[in-house]
């Protein structure tokens, strides 16, 4: 993975840091022209991954970039959420939905945006670290 | 956010306006997670304070609605009734409310109206 | 304080034991205002989500207690009442609660018990 | 007033710095062999200054002196508190006890000051600042 690839490189490390995040893949999804339903499920969807990096990983980094989908295709939006923290455990659990290490959370945010996008990637190492990559597609008009 | 800011919770995080009974916070800013729990610090004061009955959360200017600030916002409403106060949200915009459910969270303890009147009108009724 | 010590209430301020339907608070940091402003949080946080009947604090190791101190355990206590928790504190020492009552602030909504023991019973025929 | 007259100069800025100044007056009055209760009663003066400034002044200083009683007298600890801060309009009704500006809080402030000690002055002039001097005596056994 390239930084240089990417349209916006947002540095998380601050608890602020997740609403600047979440306000610029908004901005970034509404110039990409999307509807507005799916701008705030981008939205969400990065909040979502740009407080597991604060919370679980402490740092790490949230890519954003458009995506050209080719002569007939729309273009997508991907997000690319990765850390060096602890890791996960067990994956398949933590994206099940309804599981969480925290105390006070809904266990949602995976599961979450997993629904709220078209593709949903996540590899985790336990002690290496976690990296998440999510596309949303533009619907065709 | 500046250590003074949060320090001895003397400013608010949100202006309110008391009506009636009633308890009206009108969310004009970012809901950062640090100032969705001022926010619920600030309203837990106010019922204990001003003896509210019930709280209207207008949230027709807030464009996202994660699952920690829908936690928070639930955990305040549980709160809030056990100290015999309700909380109605109101103003949710559609596609936030669509978001929400897509992605299966549910505003537990906390009662939805489309308008701040419906939300009166609902308070009104439960007293 | 560290921005992320503060940030999303996870860390507890104060470790708590949960005893029957109490819960036991014993404070054994220095208590500086925002600290207390953070129990506060934490204590309604603990009464909401364990269903907590009583909360017993226990201040033996706190060696000022200074007005604005006294001020937030008696909000606390006057939230937690609200919730239908009663909240009792023990173990003031008499140094302390001599110079609470010469500075004329009274632990308003606070029940005072004199030992972990009496607090319990004390709350016990409260039920 | 010369800061090199005094033990102990404190710099009250941030809220941590209450805390800080409350433990600096117990030790020192601790070590000037004051009464525990006294230690006490000197520990939460100085608290309360300290938050006064913290909080209407936003910073000033805190300062600590032990003074000599003279062949027969027992000495005294005196503790001075000065800000630039806006300065209190009716010193008055401020002393009185029960009168706040705070949303939060008890007015108790100044008037358990006062009692607590045995000498209590006050000087303070809107936007110029605020000068509070007492002094507690250590008994003699
Ligand atoms: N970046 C990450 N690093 C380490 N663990 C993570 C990360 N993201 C998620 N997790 C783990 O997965 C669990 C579920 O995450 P999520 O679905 O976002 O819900 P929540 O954050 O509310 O617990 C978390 O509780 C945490 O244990
Ligand atoms: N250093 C100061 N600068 C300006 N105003 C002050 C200062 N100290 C006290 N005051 C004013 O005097 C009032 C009473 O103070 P105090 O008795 O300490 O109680 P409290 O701080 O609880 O209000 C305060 O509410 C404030 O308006």
């Amino acid at each position: 993975m390239n930084p240089q690839d990417y349209d916006i490189v947002l540095k998380i490390k601050d608890e602020s840091d997740i609403a600047v995040s979440r306000q610029m893949a908004k901005n970034f999804a509404q110039k990409m022209d999307f509807s507005l339903a799916d701008v705030t499920k981008i939205a969400t969807a990065v909040s979502e991954l740009a407080r597991n990096i604060y919370r679980y990983a402490k740092e790490g980094y949230i890519y954003i970039r458009k995506k050209e989908g080719g002569s007939e295709k729309a273009p997508a939006i991907e997000i690319l959420a990765c850390d060096r923290g602890p890791g996960i455990e067990n994956v398949e659990l933590a994206i099940s939905g309804g599981y969480t290490t925290s105390e006070r959370s809904l266990g949602l945010g995976l599961a979450g945006i997993r629904r709220l996008m078209d593709s949903f990637h996540i590899e985790s190492e336990v002690g290496k670290g976690t990296v998440v990559i999510v596309e949303k597609r533009r619907r065709v008009f | 956010m500046d250590k003074k800011e949060g320090a001895t919770m003397k400013n608010k995080v949100v202006p309110t306006i008391k009506l009636y009974d009633y308890l009206l916070v009108p969310i004009q800013i970012e809901l950062d997670d640090n100032t969705v729990e001022r926010l619920q610090m600030q309203i837990l004061h106010e019922i204990h304070e001003k003896e509210v009955r019930g709280i209207i959360i207008d949230v027709s200017m807030v464009d996202v609605i994660d699952s920690y600030i829908s936690f928070v916002l639930s955990e305040t409403a549980g709160m809030a009734k056990a100290m015999g106060c309700y909380v109605v949200i109101c103003g949710i915009q559609p596609q936030v409310a669509l978001t929400l459910s897509q992605m299966g969270i549910k505003l537990k303890d906390i009662i939805t109206a489309q308008s701040l009147e419906d939300a009166i009108n609902i308070l009104d009724k439960l007293e």
